[in-house]
Order: C-alpha cells, then structure tokens, then sequence
C-alpha cells in the first residue's frame, strides 16, 4: 500500500536516488564505525564530514530547483536562506556550549563576553532549546521568504530584476552580519561548538549520525519536491515556468503558487544550513556571501536543471572537483573550474542528467523511427527540457 | 549544431571526472616530512597570503638545503582553501587526516583560524599562524606567531602621545572582530590615560570600502579642533589603498593628522605611490628595513629565491621565519614529529628573529616581539622611528577587557590551561 | 437596451502609454450570447482593448463592466478569468513542456488554490470533459503529446480548447487565424460559431474572408475609438472606414 | 612645542638683522656651521632636534637649504667617520655632495651610510624654522608655504616677524594670509581681551575649518574673548551645516559617477544585449592592468610622458578589453543567445578563469598605478574639499556617458545596434550581418569597462580582484536604472551614491549601504521594471 502510494508520486529516477540515500545513510556511518580501519571498504571520518557537507550542499540545490527549474525563479540569492538555517543551528550549538566557553560564562556565547555585552539579546532566547531552535530553522528562512515573496511576487518582478534583487537580499544580510553590533558573532561568526543535543560534535558516532540525518533529509527533499512536481500544482508550476500570462489569463493566482515554492524552497535550503552548521563546525557571513548563491545555481545547471535529481548529482560532483582541484592543482585550479562551467553551458546546456535524457531520447527516436517513419516522437518524456522561457525580456 | 562536440566533450568530461574520483593517493611518507602550507592562493585574501605559501617554499627549501629536519627532507602539502572558510577546515582536515602532515602553517584572517581550530584540537595537530590578530584566544594545537593587540596597537598609541603629543584620537577600522576588539581595547586603555571620551571618534566600514570621500572629510573636521589629532587605523586589506589615495590627495599630511595602521606593510604599500603619505605610520615588529645582518641576508636570500630584487618582505613573512624555525628546533629537540612531544618542546624555544633580537614561544603559544614603528618613505619603505627597549610578551588575554582581565593561559604541565581564572582559581572552560 | 442583456460595457474608456493615446474614449457594448468581430488598422488599439478588458492594463479613465454589475478595473487577471472571461493570445500560448491533456485539465474550471492543487485528484467527471474537448478540439488523437510537438494550427486550437476547458461566459480571441492553412481557417471559423451558440465571444481579425465567414456584427476601431459599427457589408461600405483600412 | 617658542624667539632677532648678515659672514660662517650640521646626525631625535635649532641660531642664509634638504631626507651620513653628506641614489651607492657648498663628493655605497632619520615632529619644527626664515623670501611660494607653516604652529613669538612681513608683502593673497597667521598668533599669545577680539574677527574672516580649530579651545575662556570666541563659532557652524549638505551631494555624484562609469558597459552588454554578463568587473580590471602595463613601459622607456600616461592608457584600455570582449562573445556568448540565464554560469566562468589568468601573469598582489600631477591633489570650494582625480572622474564618467550616447544615436553602428537588439530577424533580412554586430556590440560594452578601469585605477587598489567589488554594485545600478535605458543607468548611478552619501554621516557606511539595499529591493517592488521602465502594451506570450 505505501509502496504503491510512494510510486505514485514519485517517478522512478527520483525512487532510485531515495533509495541509494536511505542506503548511504546507514552503510557509510556503519562502514566507518564498525570495519576496522584496514579494510578496504572502510570510509574515513574526514571523507564522512566531506561527503555529508557535500549533501548539505546538494540539498539546497534541490531547493534551489524547485524554484527555478519547475518555477523559473532564478535566486542568485538562496545561500541567505541557507545561512539563515545555519546561524539559528549555530546559535543552538553556541547556547550550549554553556559555562565551557573561554569566558565560562554560564550564558553569554565568548564574543559577547570579550566584546562586553551585558546581556543576552532578545533574539538568543530560547535557542537553549533544540526544539525551538530547529523550529526556527525552518521558520527564519521561511518567513524572510514569505515576506520577500509576497512583496515581490504580488508586484510581479520577474526575470532578471528578481535575480538581481534576491542579490541584493543576500548582499545586505552578508553587510548586516558582518556587523558586530547584531550580536552574530561578526566575521567570525559562530564557532567552538561543543555538543548538539548532549553528544559531543567532533565525536564519530555524532558525525556519522548527522551524516545519516542529512541522507535522510535529502532523500525527504527528493520525495517532496516529486510530490509537489508531480501533482496538479507542479503543473501549475511548469505553466507559470513556460507562460505566465497563460496561467494567469486561465484564473491561477500566479504569485500565490509562486510563494508557495518560493517558501518551501527557502525551508529546504534552511535545513541545509542546519545540518551544514555542525557538521562544518563554523558559520559565518561568508556564507551570505553572493558568490556563493551563483555557485548553487551552477550545481543545478552542471546537473540538469529541472530534474530533482540533477542537481545533487551537480552539487556532488562540483564540490567535489573544488576539493580535488585545490589539492591537486592548488595555484591553476580556477582554470579548471572555469573551463567546467563554460564547457557544460555551452555543451551540456540541460546538464549532466539533460545529456543522459537526450541521449535516450534519441535512442527512442531511433527507435521510433525504425517502427514507422513518423520523425517526430509523439512519446511524452519527462527528461525533455525546455528552451528558455523569455525570462529577460 | 553542437552534435558531434557535444557528444565528444561530454565524455571526455564525464571520463574526467570519473577519473578524478580516485582521490589523489598519499605517497609512502617515509623519506620525508610532510608540511602542511594553507594560505589562500585565490580570492580576496590571495592579495596577502599568496607571499607566505612563497615564503614557507622558501624556507623549505633552505631547511632542506641545510639537510632538512631529523635527516629527512622536508615535503611541502600546498592547498589552495579559496578564501572560503568553511574550505579552511575542509582543506586543514585533509592535510592532517589524509596527507598526514606533522604541521600546518596558514591562516591569514580570524574567521579562517577560527574555522579550522577545532579541527586542530579534534586531531591534535599544530597550526603556526602569523598575523596579527585580535588576541582573547589560546589553543594548545596553535601557535601565535604574530602580533596580540599589545604587542601593536598600546606601544603605537604610546608612542603617538609621548612624541606628538596627541590627545585626540580617530579609530578607524573595518567593521569586523580585529578592528572592534583592537578599539575596544585601545579606547579602555585611552581612558584609563585621561582621554575623554569625545576625544575619541571611532568609525567603521564595510569590507572593500572605496569611497573614502566622507570619511576623510570627517576626520579632517575632527581634526580642527586645535587639539593634535591621530588617526589609529584598522583598516583591512583591499580598503587601504583607496584609503591612503583619498588622504594623500585631500592633503591630509602626517605632520598635520599621521595616520598609524596596524595592517599596512610593504606588500600594501607597494600598490601605491608613497610620496603624498611619506610620514604616516605603521606598527609592526619588523620592517623591511630594519638594520640586521639577519634581515640582510633573509633578503638576499628571498631575492634570489624569487629572482626578483624588488619583492619586499613584510612582517607577516618574519613571523612565518620565526614559527617556521621554531617548529624545526622544536623538532629536532624532540627528535620526533609528534605533536604531543613538539608541543611540550617548543615553550621556551627561542630563535633569532630578523631584527637582531631572539624570539621566544612563551607558555601561553604567543612570542616575544620587538614593537617597532615606523613612517612610511617616499621608496615605499618605513624608516623606523621607534622601538621598544626590550621585547613585549604577547598578551592572549587582554587586561583591557572586562571579561578576559582575569585570565591567563599556560600550556606548561602540570596547569596546561588556556584559560585558567585566576580569581576563581579554576581553568575556565574545557581544555581536551 | 436592457441592463441583464448587456454583457460586456465599455463607456469612455481612455488609456495612454508615455503620451501615446492608444484608446481614446471608446464604448462598447456586447450582448450576453452575442458574437463579435473587432477589425481595423494596426496600433487601432484592438490589442489593448483586450488587455483592459482582461485586467492586464488598468484604463486611465471610464468604465469597464461585466454582466451588468462588476467593475473590471477593481480585478486583477487571475480575477477576471475566474469571472468567466477567457482569453486567447494572438501568439498560440499553451505549456509546451505538458501533454495536450494536460494543458485542458490546468485550464479546467475547478478551485485555484495552491493547496487544492497540491492534493488534486481528477474525477470521472473531469476526465469525461476533457475527453468532450479534445473531440471538440479534433485533437482527441494526440492527448499524450508534448504540446510543443504540436503543428501551429494545432497549437490555435489546443488554446481554443483551453479556453473551453474553462468554461467562460465571454471569449476574447485574437487572431485566430493568424498563420493558418485556408482549410484550418475554414474549420476554425466553424469552431468558433459552435462555440458562440452557448457564450459570447470577441473576435480581433484582420482576415476578412474569415470575418465574412462567422457572419456577425463588426466594430471597426481606429485610433483607439470605434470608426464604425455595424454588419460587415455596412462597416466595409462605410467611407471612413475604407479610408483609414481597408482602402489602403 | 618648547623648541617652537625659543626657536622664534631667535627668528625674532634674526630677521631683524638678516639683510645686513650678507655674503661677508658666509666664509666665516663655514667653520662655524660645519660641526652643527655634524651635530644633525645625532643618535636621537632630540639631539637632531637641538642641533636645528642651534643651526638656525646661526643666522646663515644657507641653512633654510640644508633644512630642506633634512626635512626631505636627503642627509646621509656615513657609518665609519659620520661624515654628513647631501645624498641622491644613484644604483647601489649615493651620489653624494657637501651639503654646505654643494661641491661633489665621492659616491658612497648605500650599506657605508645611513639617512638621518626625521619624524613627524621634526619634520614640523624644520616647517616651522623654515618659515621663520624664508618669510622674506624672493619666492612668492616660499613666502606663501612660510605663512602656512606659522598659521600651523600659531607662534606668538613671529608676531613681529609678521608685523614687518605683512608691511613688506605686495600680493593680496599672501598677505592675507600673513594677517591670518598673524591674529592666530595673537589668539595664542598674552595680548590683550580687545587686540584678541579683533583677531578673532580676522581669523573667522578666513578659512572657516581652520578658524574653527583656532577657536575651539578659547571658547572656555571666560570674558569677552570667550564671547566673541563663542559668537564666531556659531556662525563658522551654521554655515558649515549648509556645506556639508552641499558636500554630501557633490560627494554623492562623484561615488555616483564611479557606479555609472562601473555600470556604463554593463549597460549595454547586459543592459542592450541581455547577456548576464559576470565577467563585466573583470573587464574594468583588465583595462586597470593595461593601465599599469602602460605606466610600466612610460616609466622605464619615456619618464617624461607619464603625465599622459592617462591619456594613452585611455585607448589602448578600450582595445585590449574590447578585444577580450569581442573573444568571449566569439568563442562563447554567441552560443547562448536566448538563453539568457545561461550566459550568467558560462560569464562566471570565464570571469574565474580571467582572474586567476591575470593572478598568474601578475601576481596576487596589487600593483601600482600612479596619479599623473593633474590628478594629484585637491582644491577647496567654498569649504568643500574636492580632489582632482575626483572630480576628473566626474567629468570623464560624464563624457564616456554623452559619448556613448552619440555613437549609439549617431553612428552607423549604432544604428545597427540598436536594429540587430530590437528585432534580429529583421535587422538580418536588410543585410546587417548581425553575428558582426553582436560582437562589435559586445566589444564596445567590455572596451566602455576597460576605460572605466583606466579611471578606477587613480582611486581603488589594483589587483585581481578589482572586478569584484564593483559587479554587485553595477547590477543594482543597471538594474535600478532600468535594463536596457542608458538613461535610467545614468539617473539610477546618480542616485544611488547621493542617497549613500545622505546616509552615511548619521547611519555609518556599513548601515549606510544596507539601508541602500533595501531601498532598491522595495523600489523595484514599486517599479518592477526599474526606474526607467519602457511603457508600452507589450503583450508578452
């Protein structure tokens, strides 16, 4: 029964990266705490870090599609959501350092203390409480979004002049947090943190299960985002993508689906940053930072935008290249990333899951064609991709 | 159009890319000692750090020149963390976890330090880091190498009242930790010297600044009061040069308002025309031109490495020298790599630094310094118009903040404490 | 003229963009069940009518009714269409990247809400109207296509079918036969006056074969008032009118 | 500040009797100079101090030189005799002269001497004794920079320097001056409640900053002077609050200038053209390198150009980035068309590439750009500060604007530009070959940046990562303007750094530029499409 609900709202590609995410969740934090350290299957504690950040990161680019390969929103500014999460994480994890910071003040975090605060802010209260501070994970992000949204969506920015303005968002924030006076820590940020939820952060176990729970997190985005593309709505949202005015001559309320992605999307990247947070050891304004924004919209481009998949193969397989390039070739690794970007717009420009859907198409036209001569394949295919909608027109 | 390319490149780059999923294999590390090299080489901060990954090759390659350390040659692990912090701590673990290197020498800004601390302390590794910084911290796994606020800022504000007789004070800094902690601590100190309170004027901007216009025009307002004012300036990196174009050419010269900075060197000032500044001033423990055999010879030896006689050196580099040569003697008294045993060792190590003098790594992983200051030259240059008479401790906890008055650190055992209280008579927070 | 008989009002409207008049005191009157063919020059406003009809652009002054007691100058698109007016674009607009079926079911009449949506399931009823349309729309073969497969007449009646889909008491088409075959000109015209028995409908076309074919009043605008109105014999006698239009 | 009241003191007497010292003491003078001049060299600033004061003791025409020659730290002396010589480097030794008679001496090699260090202090009292000395001078600037340095120090003991300097001076100028350093000087003596009145009506006469300063620290005095006093700052101030709102604007249209001259070539590539293009900064920082290339060549193979060293980076700027320009659009941008969003990953792309191209050639470090002369510097207006390269760039980024405008309006190819961007099928049908013209287009676009990097390199560090800075803010001004409107990016570039300029005295600049954020994001809210949005029915889709 839930098998066959499952399969109904997700198709099979998504299924099958569910499934190798639940698989990974449990083998790898398995593979690193019980093989000894000779066996060849055995996953080192540095590569389990890496490869749940990198899950982090391919979590907010399922996000970061939602909204611009089912919406044709393009956000040059999800990192803010995303650093959003983290910092109401970080924040938890500052809270309960407690009385073992250098200080040993039993509440204020030690930049407060050496920067002579007098007292917790307003906003640091309750984030003693993980329940109100992973509340606040999704609340933060998702309120900014709400509101950001309603604004821009209602007054119908779009194309370009959205993309510029959610820079603009994550600009500001990155200036806003970089300012000792908001009481984030300023540049430093948040950091030295010592146990979530009681267990020690730098301890393996902890490791592998936050790496667990971001598997499992981002098999969940996989499953939502193939429910909401899937249904009635994920159609709405294609029109919206390919023709607004369509949809809006046919009596959809364009902003208010809009918003609704836009929101969702902005929850998803803040859980990101939640799980990130701890796993990293550090947040700080850097991650406001607009450059970082375009480098999400790169992993879903190198993906395949508009599949759900894509993108995490995208977020992987780039963050990946940047460690292995500044290692590998630490003083020309730019060439090399650079090249990356041009060479997949220009020659892959449905990415990395595009080249392989097209790839089958043709394969299918081929066979079509054998069966009769009819050019044009009259086979709906999920993996077809469109042309640019007239985003900047 | 793209067909046949497209298909072509694509596997080519898929291929690349599968290939690239080996991860570079860590060669037998049995003839050599590793070390490790984290300075971002691209980015912002690729403008200051690159100089200190060229610093620490060189000085590799001198060490291995000598014979390298415990009989073996020294193996430089270069990575390139982009500027981007969480890559610092991605990048210190792979250098310790995967290339098992027996010690890190990086990190320019404070975010990056801060990044990569725990990851330090979680594999008790070692982390030398030269630059100066706000100080209130002490790890057991890092090594301090350069400047805490007191051994910069106090002596240069010292300096600036005894010797012209300033008693207005414009702070000036970007808004992050370093400029707010070094003007906490400065502003408590004026204080404490009888300065009031709106003799003091401290301004903050944004990272990159560029338009210099106002702020100039505040400070020479400021200035007007008859009262001989000084511009204490933390400024950071890329903000600087505009900053010293826009004083240079409203006419701000250093016998009407000097201007001293803690983060401008030779390397900044090489982007600029010095001859409108010459007099303003910097603190610093060295100077290119500081006049020292040792310093003569590093500078030779630099050019000749570089084949280049007109790069400069700077004091972060001297502070790289001195961690550099600190760890090499640390090692071969402890005739072993390991970290535990160097870091016993290396407290009370001294060695001679590039002005004359010997450094010493004190108990509390900070070092001895000379506090030189000097104005800027019409060559780019800074003569040097004071020095300390001895060497200043550095002080990790600063006696000007409230919260940290109280605190001490030594890493000797049996107390081997980086925060220990001294009213309370505890050490303060978790230690490993 | 009986207020419950007038469908669509338009009195005094005027509308200006940077200085440019581009309807200037036009009224207009559509009876409920009429249709209506809109001819006349290019920039004559035709397009623009339609927009402030729609919602798309707000007039600068005069009054736009619908059925006798709603003000269409308060609503925005998604409104209006809920209203019951529909609206074909003179560019066939569908959603090229769905299936011919799934463009009606966006299109069917239905609740709009994000979270109906979200939790939608079609109904037998659903699915046996939107079998009724495809028939309608001649394109009950070619349901699963992508709609971007689709020929450029097909895509004409994919939108007409949409608009069907949505069940309005009044349709704007723009052009409908704009790049059409004369076959698939003739077969829309026929489309087009089944349709008017049970709504009214607006014609915008320059075709004046096809003008002639659907048989029914004309509104000759120019400069974005109206020149003429009348049968197509009266409207193509008028002097004015073979003047600024047709004569040239 | 002691060394000041004797020195004048002596200065006093010396005046008095300075023309009648003549050249007959000048031989005698010699033997009497030698060892204080011996004594500059001493080992601490104060025995350098004392051994100018004693030198101006001397009376000796010559020693106003032999101070200059100090101040500017042109005095070595060698480490085994210390010997003072007159220093100019010269390759690894110093082309050395006496500094008394200026006869030539044997060059010394650098590591045999040493400069006699100056500082801040010194370097003022040597202003100061300076100034007591050349008052008199032949040399209206001397006399003028002499007036200055007494303004500086407000000496009381020059007064009768003064007296007989003003009754002596024939240019208005100067001689306001002098009256102005003169009532300073009385302000800071002993004279008397009306004679100090009476100065504090000549010196708020005068440049108010300055007279502002002067008059602060009587204000506390109690009496009439401490009225007077109290009366004249309060006039100073008010009309300090009117200019500072006049500055707040004529500053606010130089940042402005800056982000139009940033944004101008992003207007067209992604303003006209619709290319999101992320590698604009690195366009304007490849015309700042070109820059640095061409002083580098000025400097080494023709010094006596490099006050034009502008003028031919201008050119050359426009062509190495145009040609870039023209590269990227060949080999990449052409491929994209109609894929707008597309073209920002390939752009960011190739910015990565460029900068890490330009990090290896160069170095990671900034490299220096010089100020011609006729950037140097700066001139009051009123009591507004402006400098030159500042108001240069005014006036530049407003020509490249008028310019640019008269080639799109005016010229053939900006015809077909325009043609080629509003309708390509067309534009390609009437024989325009429009891959031509994208490329051109595109051209003009990074060529417009690169000149806009030959004027930022006079105000911002030069290093790979100029473009940086500048790309946010380039978009918020396109973007703001309104995509595609000239105008709009010109209006918006204005605006944008007025509105920064107002709020940066009382929200500071970090608070300042957040403020300013916000305001775009909820603008465009209000105007979806910028300030200068096309109106039309445009009837999309």
């Amino acid at each position: 029964m839930i098998t066959q609900w499952f399969f109904t709202h997700v198709d099979r590609r998504g299924g099958v990266a569910i499934a190798l995410l639940v698989a990974i969740a449990f083998l790898v934090p398995l593979s690193n705490l019980l093989l000894p350290e000779s066996s060849p299957l055995h996953i080192p504690t540095y590569l389990v870090s890496l490869i749940g950040k990198y899950l982090t990161y391919a979590l907010l680019a399922v996000a970061l599609d939602l909204v611009w390969g089912f919406c044709g929103i393009l956000s040059l500014g999800h990192g803010a959501f995303f650093a959003l999460g983290g910092y109401a994480m970080g924040m938890y994890l500052m809270r309960q350092i407690g009385p073992r910071g250098v200080y040993a003040d039993p509440v204020l975090p030690d930049f407060m203390v050496f920067l002579n605060w007098k007292e917790l802010p307003w906003f640091w209260y309750g984030f003693d409480n993980f329940w109100f501070a992973a509340l606040m994970v999704v609340l933060v992000p998702g309120v900014l979004a709400f509101g950001f949204g309603w604004l821009a969506f209602r007054s119908r920015v779009t194309g370009v002049y959205l993309s510029i303005i959610t820079q603009a968002l994550t600009y500001a924030l990155l200036l806003a947090f970089f300012r000792n006076d908001m009481g984030f820590g300023g540049n430093n940020g948040l950091t030295d943190f010592k146990d979530i939820l009681g267990f020690n952060v730098q301890a393996g176990s902890t490791r592998s299960i936050l790496f667990a729970a971001t598997a499992l997190f981002l098999a969940l985005a996989v499953f939502v985002s193939s429910f909401i593309i899937r249904s009635k709505l994920g159609k709405v949202l294609v029109g919206v993508r390919d023709a607004e005015n369509r949809m809006r001559f046919l009596g959809y309320r364009v902003d208010r689906y809009k918003l609704f992605v836009w929101t969702i999307s902005a929850m998803m990247a803040g859980i990101a940053g939640a799980l990130y947070v701890p796993q990293v050891g550090i947040i700080n304004p850097s991650e406001f930072e607009p450059a970082n924004s375009i480098e999400a919209v790169i992993w879903v481009a190198v993906g395949g935008r508009g599949t759900i998949v894509g993108p995490i193969i995208g977020a992987v397989l780039v963050n990946f290249g940047k460690t292995y390039f500044t290692a590998a070739f630490p003083e020309i690794w730019l060439f090399a990333l650079g090249a990356l970007f041009i060479v997949v717009t220009l020659f892959l420009p449905k990415g990395i899951l595009g080249l392989y859907g097209s790839w089958r198409t043709r394969l299918a036209d081929r066979a079509a064609q054998k069966r009769d001569s009819t050019s044009q394949s009259p086979v709906a295919n999920e993996n077809v991709q469109l042309t640019e909608p007239q985003a900047a027109e | 159009m793209f067909n046949l390319p497209a298909r072509f490149i694509g596997t080519l780059t898929a291929a690349a890319m599968g290939a690239s999923l080996a991860l570079p294999p860590a060669k037998a590390a049995d003839d050599t000692i590793k070390v490790g090299i984290l300075h971002s080489l691209s980015g912002t901060m690729a403008i200051s750090e690159t100089t200190l990954k060229d610093t620490m090759l060189f000085l590799i390659d001198e060490q291995n020149k000598k014979g390298g350390v415990l009989g073996k040659k020294l193996e430089a692990v270069v990575v390139d963390p982009a500027s981007d912090w969480p890559l610092f701590a991605e990048k210190a673990r792979q250098l310790i976890e995967q290339d098992k290197v027996a010690a890190v020498f990086g990190c320019w800004t404070s975010s990056s330090r801060k990044s990569v601390l725990p990851v330090f302390e979680e594999l008790n590794s070692m982390l030398f880091y030269p630059v100066q910084y706000e100080g209130e911290e002490s790890s057991r796994n890092v090594f301090y190498t350069g400047a805490a606020p007191n051994q910069q800022a106090i002596p240069a504000v010292d300096y600036l009242a005894k010797e012209e007789g300033v008693e207005r004070w414009v702070l000036a800094g970007t808004d992050y930790v370093y400029p707010q902690t070094t003007n906490k601590i400065l502003k408590a100190y004026l204080n404490a010297k009888g300065v009031k309170d709106e003799d003091i004027m401290i301004n903050y901007t944004p990272f990159g600044q560029s338009d210099w216009q106002t702020i100039v025009s505040d400070i020479k307002k400021f200035g007007s009061t008859g009262k001989k004012t000084a511009v204490v300036s933390t400024i950071n990196g890329d903000a600087n040069v505009p900053f010293y174009k826009e004083l240079a050419n409203q006419g701000i010269k250093a016998e009407d308002i000097p201007v001293v900075a803690f983060s401008v060197g030779e390397e900044e000032l090489a982007g600029l025309d010095t001859k409108p500044l010459v007099g303003h001033l910097a603190a610093w423990n060295y100077f290119q031109s500081v006049d020292a055999d040792a310093n003569a010879e590093f500078i030779k030896e630099w050019h000749a490495y570089t084949k280049n006689d007109k790069r400069v050196t700077n004091d972060p580099m001297e502070a790289t020298y001195i961690g550099f040569n600190m760890w090499v003697k640390a090692v071969e008294a402890a005739g072993t790599t390991d970290s535990n045993a160097v870091i016993d060792t290396i407290v009370g190590t001294s060695v001679p630094n590039l002005s004359g003098g010997y450094a010493t790594m004190m108990p509390n992983h900070h070092i001895t310094k000379p506090v030189l200051i000097g104005e800027v030259q019409d060559d780019g240059q800074f003569d040097i118009v004071y020095q300390t008479p001895g060497l200043v401790v550095g002080d990790e906890w600063s006696d000007y903040l409230p919260g940290s008055k109280e605190l001490i650190s030594d890493w000797r055992k049996p107390m081997s404490c980086g925060n220990f209280n001294i009213a309370s008579g505890k050490c303060g927070g978790v230690t490993n | 003229m009986k207020a419950q008989d007038t469908l669509l009002y338009l009195d005094g409207v005027s509308v200006s963009f940077d200085g440019f008049r581009a309807i200037n005191n036009l009224s207009l009157v559509l009876q409920a069940g009429e249709m209506r063919a809109i001819i006349g020059p290019n920039g004559a406003g035709k397009t623009t009518m339609m927009d402030i009809i729609t919602g798309k652009t707000r007039p600068d002054c005069g009054e736009v009714n619908f059925n006798g007691e709603v003000d269409l100058t308060k609503h925005d698109e998604a409104e209006i269409a809920l209203l019951g007016i529909g609206r074909k674009f003179q560019k066939p607009t569908v959603f090229e990247s769905h299936t011919v079926e799934d463009n009606l079911v966006l299109a069917l009449s239905g609740p709009r809400s994000a979270f109906s949506a979200l939790f939608h399931r079609q109904s037998a009823n659903e699915a046996e109207r939107i079998e009724d349309i495809l028939y309608t729309i001649r394109l009950n073969g070619k349901r699963d296509w992508l709609a971007a497969n689709l020929s450029h007449g097909q895509k004409q009646w994919l939108e007409i079918g949409m608009l069907l889909a949505q069940d309005p008491k009044l349709l704007l088409v723009d052009e409908p036969v704009a790049g059409m075959t004369d076959a698939e000109t003739a077969e829309t015209a026929k489309l087009l006056r089944e349709i008017a028995k049970t709504r009214s409908v607006l014609v915008v076309e320059h075709d004046m074969h096809f003008v002639r074919e659907l048989d029914v009043k004309v509104t000759c605008l120019h400069e974005g008032s109206v020149l003429a109105e009348g049968s197509l014999d009266f409207v193509s006698n008028d002097q004015r009118v073979i003047e600024v239009y047709l004569g040239r | 500040m002691q060394l000041n009241r004797s020195l004048s003191v002596l200065l006093l007497m010396l005046g008095l009797c300075f023309h009648a010292a003549g050249a007959s003491a000048q031989s005698s003078g010699d033997e009497k100079l030698r060892p204080l001049i011996q004594a500059l060299a001493g080992d601490n600033f104060d025995d350098t101090t004392k051994a100018v004061s004693d030198l101006v003791r001397t009376g000796d025409p010559r020693v106003s030189m032999i101070l200059n020659a100090l101040g500017a730290g042109d005095l070595y002396v060698t480490k085994a005799d210390q010997t003072v010589f007159l220093g100019k480097r010269e390759g690894a030794d110093y082309a050395a002269s006496d500094p008394l008679t200026g006869a030539k001496l044997d060059p010394v090699p650098r590591s045999a001497a040493e400069k006699i260090k100056v500082n801040n202090r010194l370097r003022r009292d040597i202003a100061a004794a300076i100034g007591g000395l050349t008052l008199m001078s032949d040399d209206i600037a001397e006399r003028r920079s002499a007036a200055e340095a007494i303004l500086k120090t407000r000496d009381p003991g020059s007064i009768p320097l003064l007296d007989q300097a003003i009754a002596a001076e024939k240019d208005a100028g100067v001689k306001a001056l002098m009256q102005q350093a003169k009532a300073a000087a009385v302000l800071n003596s002993e004279a008397t409640d009306e004679v100090k009145v009476a100065a504090i009506a000549e010196v708020s006469a005068g440049n108010s900053r300055d007279a502002l300063g002067l008059l602060t620290p009587l204000e506390s005095v109690g009496g009439p002077v401490g009225e007077a006093a109290k009366a004249a700052i309060a006039s100073i101030n008010s009309k300090l609050a009117l200019w500072n709102g006049i500055q707040n604007i004529v500053y606010g249209l130089s940042l402005g200038s800056v982000l139009l001259l940033a944004a101008i070539g992003l207007a067209i590539t992604f303003g006209v053209m619709g290319v999101i293009n992320m590698a604009h900064g690195e366009m304007v920082m490849i015309g700042a390198y070109t820059t640095f290339v061409v002083q580098q060549i000025i400097r080494t193979s023709a010094p006596g150009l490099f006050d034009y060293s502008l003028l031919i980076a201008l050119p050359a700027a426009f062509l190495v980035s145009g040609a870039v320009g023209v590269v990227i659009e060949r080999g990449v941008i052409r491929f994209l068309y109609g894929r707008p969003l597309e073209t920002l990953l390939a752009t960011w792309g190739i910015s990565l590439v460029l900068q890490q191209a330009i990090r290896s050639w160069f170095g990671a470090s900034n490299v220096q750009v010089g100020n011609p002369s006729w950037m140097a510097g700066s001139f009051d207006l009123g009591l507004l500060t402006l400098t030159w390269s500042r108001l240069w760039i005014i006036v530049f980024s407003l020509s490249v604007f008028a310019i640019l405008q008269l080639v799109l309006k005016k010229t053939m190819l900006g015809l077909r530009m325009r043609a080629v961007t509003q309708n390509r099928r067309m534009a390609s049908s009437m024989g325009i070959r429009t891959p031509w013209v994208d490329a051109l287009t595109f051209g003009l676009g990074s060529g417009i940046a690169g000149i806009a990097g030959v004027a930022l390199s006079q105000i911002d560090n030069v290093s790979p990562n100029l473009g940086q800075g500048y790309i946010i803010d380039s978009f918020m001004v396109v973007v703001f303007g309104g995509v595609g409107n000239l105008w709009g990016t010109l209006v918006g570039a204005m605006s944008l750094g007025i509105a920064n300029k107002f709020l940066e005295p009382f929200a500071g600049a970090v608070l300042g530029k957040i403020v300013v954020l916000v305001l775009i994001i909820l603008f465009i809210q209000k105007r979806p499409r910028g300030l200068f949005a096309l109106k039309g029915r445009a009837i999309e889709a």
